[in-house]
């Protein structure tokens, strides 16, 4: 990814800051500054997630892009937050088989990937379990 | 508008072309569809065509013109216009040229995709790929095709019933067809066992539940259904054209394991034509892994959902079944060049409508369909075809 | 074929524009034209998006669904597709929105064109645009487009009385006229020196005869023509669309300093319109260094050939002049997002015929043209609009 | 340039080997399999050419890209080969400002290009003065 396109949104990356319509109070991460339902009438403001959420459904990577090959095989997950948006992330455990639907999870800031050409190393947002895990 | 039909159709070979160019598969593919309309290429008025990344596989943009040029229509300088949609660029690409004979703009129309993707590494083809879904809030951080769809299969397979058997089941039918397809990439049967013995890529899914890197092009002429015969004896029918959108990233959908634009786009051309679908004879569905297939055949009103695994293991998609979904080897077996996909379902339905389908021929067929499918489902592109 | 008539133009500021993502210079550009059109969003039925290499610029495809997505318009899965033709992607991403309309398929329909350059730096730039030519046998060997476009200006000045000055004037006309933009990238006025004393970058053409790489985008609203009235007090309608190709190697072309593409397509819509040059009012043309200008004007029979120098110099395509060209300021000083530049040409008519181009008003303007090109000529659209 | 794609052309790029249409005698380089003004009724062969022409115009790159960044300033040209087609090519000269228009080349095998992630250096076909150069 080049620096200005990571740059521009390193604050939502970096504290998943996403918006709120002032509206109808829907809130968007990743960020909208478009409030779909209310079109023209709304407003966005920044909205910052706390970023708890649950696992809705998830994978095993197993192969990957350059960036990412090194960390294989790693869990990606859509994540149900609380707040009420949903989030693509990986999800950091010991041992892969342990990701479940339904797992309780909780935001941590992380190395993202490698940039292939440049070795630029980015940072964001992955997700650790945050309670007991439930029966699978 | 217009009645518009299809007058020609012409497919390269599907697979790993190494000898070819990406200009060399156009051109072959246009020839054998200039030659099945009995045309030279005087009479082209315009073209189409359907590409997503030659700008990251041969570095080139601007393939509307190129193509034109090395068909030999630049000297008469014919519109050529490029449309990208992901892996449903062909799909668009057919629907614009249909459009424009619809429109009364244009007469003699060709709508063309091509993909030339063997050109890069596998790792440069996936990060390609990932430019189909949310580059920056998917692709970011890590996801690829294969997980997005495997992320639709878990999602699935916890709500509904479908087997990892059932799942292999499409992939098994698929090769049967493929097998019986000579433009096939993969040529040979396959069994359950075969998919459930492959490496996992993104779990469930293996790597016989996903189509391959396929370099590939496919190319129709239109022209109104009223000048149809005097270019051919067996002129097929555009009955319908519909295309939908959904958001670019799979979590932001009202339902991860329903493609809602396919079943806003399946409705809108079931309308359009004045169809049921039970009254569809084949289907050619976006089958870019086994997962799609269960959900299309779904979403377009085949059966209802959670039925597609035990529809499929029953042997309703298959040859002889109610509702033969993709006779062609779909992108599985008979191969997945993005940009041509699209373009290659029409030629199968033609094929199957004007009874040259040999060893795969639905009896009978009257009416098929086509699914083409951009990303997880952001793009989705129908149509029906019938015979004139 | 319906009327078809332009009923709403929004245009971000073009520019460096380091804060502003991808997605979000097409939604300012929707946004405005939405505005402009008094409509919410909800009526629209359809977008086409003008981008040529977004898989370059900011390694993302799928632009069509993107961008319906961030508009708001997933949610009712309208059709969105992205046209792509090197630097004449939005010129044939407003012709398919006319064509939708015109067939009656569609009523109100978005054309846009958006384009990020900055993300990348300037080599890759320079080279994502090279795509725009025959990679294999012009960039292979180390053409570049200024390159490219220098070989046109050596071929015409040596064929044609066309002095330095005279090919400089055209920047300096168009930085004045940028002036007055208030969109504008550049909005500073220039003299003859400034130009001269600017760097080499291809032999003859320098800095100054080049235009810039921009950050921008543009979007109109279209309707039927006997819609028009309930959206807005000032319509214009669509009096021609016309699109031709020629090769896509220069090497290739009948004639270098010639762009046939150009005379095709500018002949073909003043065919359609039943108009002669003299009845156009002002034209906005593909000024993507100061020789295409002169090409231009010559092509689309404002003058004759080898004539467009001494036109220029004598002030008859500025403000005020018998045929004023490019008064946004053309891409040299508004500025060339390469798949917005077709759509900002046709916000600069309409903002012209509806009088309300400010301080760059051509008085009484009542018909006025566009004039796109992809590459070095092998994709040319020309659109003809008029007062409604 | 991708390795395929260069190889898939380099007899064409080393040794100027376009095609010829055996119902019109046209000649093409770069090489086309379908001839544009027979169309179908057409057939192309291999056709290799000597490949001496004169230029009908050129320019000076001064800036280029990665590829070719090493070279600036060249000069790059149209030339009308003797046998029909125009090419486009680099010329070779001690001082670039010495290229004029009429000037007649004959062709040379020389790198072209180092392909910047890879370093691959890949060759091709240049163009050399042929005769003595004519007044400016
Ligand atoms: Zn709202
Ligand atoms: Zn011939």
């Amino acid at each position: 990814m080049s620096v200005p396109r990571f740059w521009r949104k390193i604050r939502q990356r970096y504290n998943l800051e996403g918006t709120r319509c002032t509206s109808c109070g829907r809130t968007f991460y990743p960020p909208r500054s478009f409030c779909p339902d209310c079109r023209r009438a709304g407003e966005t403001v920044p909205f910052r997630f706390r970023g708890r959420g649950e696992i809705v459904t998830f994978t095993v990577i197993r192969t990957a892009s350059d960036a990412f090959a090194q960390q294989t095989p790693f869990v990606l997950a859509i994540i149900q937050l609380e707040e009420g948006p949903r989030v693509t992330g990986q999800v950091v455990l010991e041992d892969v088989s342990e990701a479940r639907i339904g797992m309780r999870v909780r935001p941590v800031f992380r190395r993202i990937g490698t940039e292939g050409e440049s070795g630029v190393i980015y940072y964001g947002t992955k997700y650790v379990p945050d309670v007991p895990y439930p029966d699978a | 508008m217009r009645d518009v039909a299809v007058i020609g159709i012409g497919c390269t070979t599907f697979g790993e072309k190494w000898g070819t160019s990406f200009r060399d598969l156009f051109l072959e593919a246009g020839a054998l569809a200039l030659e099945d309309a009995n045309l030279s290429g005087e009479g082209i008025d315009a073209l189409y065509v359907g590409n997503m990344s030659a700008g990251r596989f041969v570095e080139q943009e601007h393939i509307g013109a190129l193509i034109a040029d090395y068909s030999g229509m630049a000297s008469r300088h014919i519109p050529s216009t490029r449309v990208e949609s992901a892996c449903c660029s062909g799909g668009l690409a057919f629907r614009q040229a249909v459009i424009a004979v619809a429109s009364g703009l244009e007469d003699v129309v060709v709508a063309a995709g091509v993909e030339k993707m063997t050109d890069v590494e596998t790792s440069t083809s996936v990060d390609a790929l990932a430019a189909a879904a949310d580059r920056e809030w998917e692709g970011f951080v890590g996801a690829t095709f294969p997980g997005l769809y495997a992320m639709i299969a878990n999602d699935y397979m916890h709500r509904y019933p479908l087997t990892r058997e059932q799942l292999a089941q499409v992939a098994v039918k698929n090769h049967y067809n493929g097998a019986r397809n000579p433009i096939a990439q993969f040529r040979s049967e396959i069994t359950i066992d075969t998919v459930l013995r492959s490496s996992l890529v993104a779990d469930p899914l293996r790597l016989f539940d996903c189509s391959p890197i396929t370099d590939g092009a496919a190319a129709v002429i239109l022209a109104p259904l009223e000048r149809a015969r005097e270019f051919t004896d067996a002129p097929v029918r555009v009955l319908a054209t519909a295309q939908a959108s959904d958001t670019i990233a799979l979590h932001d959908r009202r339902d991860i394991s329903t493609l809602d634009a396919t079943v806003v786009a399946g409705r809108r051309a079931l309308e359009m034509a004045r169809l049921t679908p039970s009254e569809i004879d084949l289907v050619e569905v976006h089958d870019c892994f086994t997962i799609a297939e269960i959900c299309a055949i779904e979403d377009l009103g085949f059966c209802r959902k959670g039925e597609g695994g035990r529809l499929t293991e029953e042997g309703e998609t298959a040859l002889g079944g109610r509702i033969p979904v993709n006779t062609s080897g779909g992108l599985k077996a008979c191969g997945h060049p993005v940009g041509a996909t699209g373009i290659k379902q029409v030629c199968e339905v033609v094929q199957q409508l004007r009874g040259d389908a040999g060893r795969r021929q639905v009896e009978g067929a009257e009416i098929g369909m086509t699914h083409n499918v951009g990303g997880t489902g952001a793009s989705v592109a129908v149509h029906i075809l019938g015979r004139a």
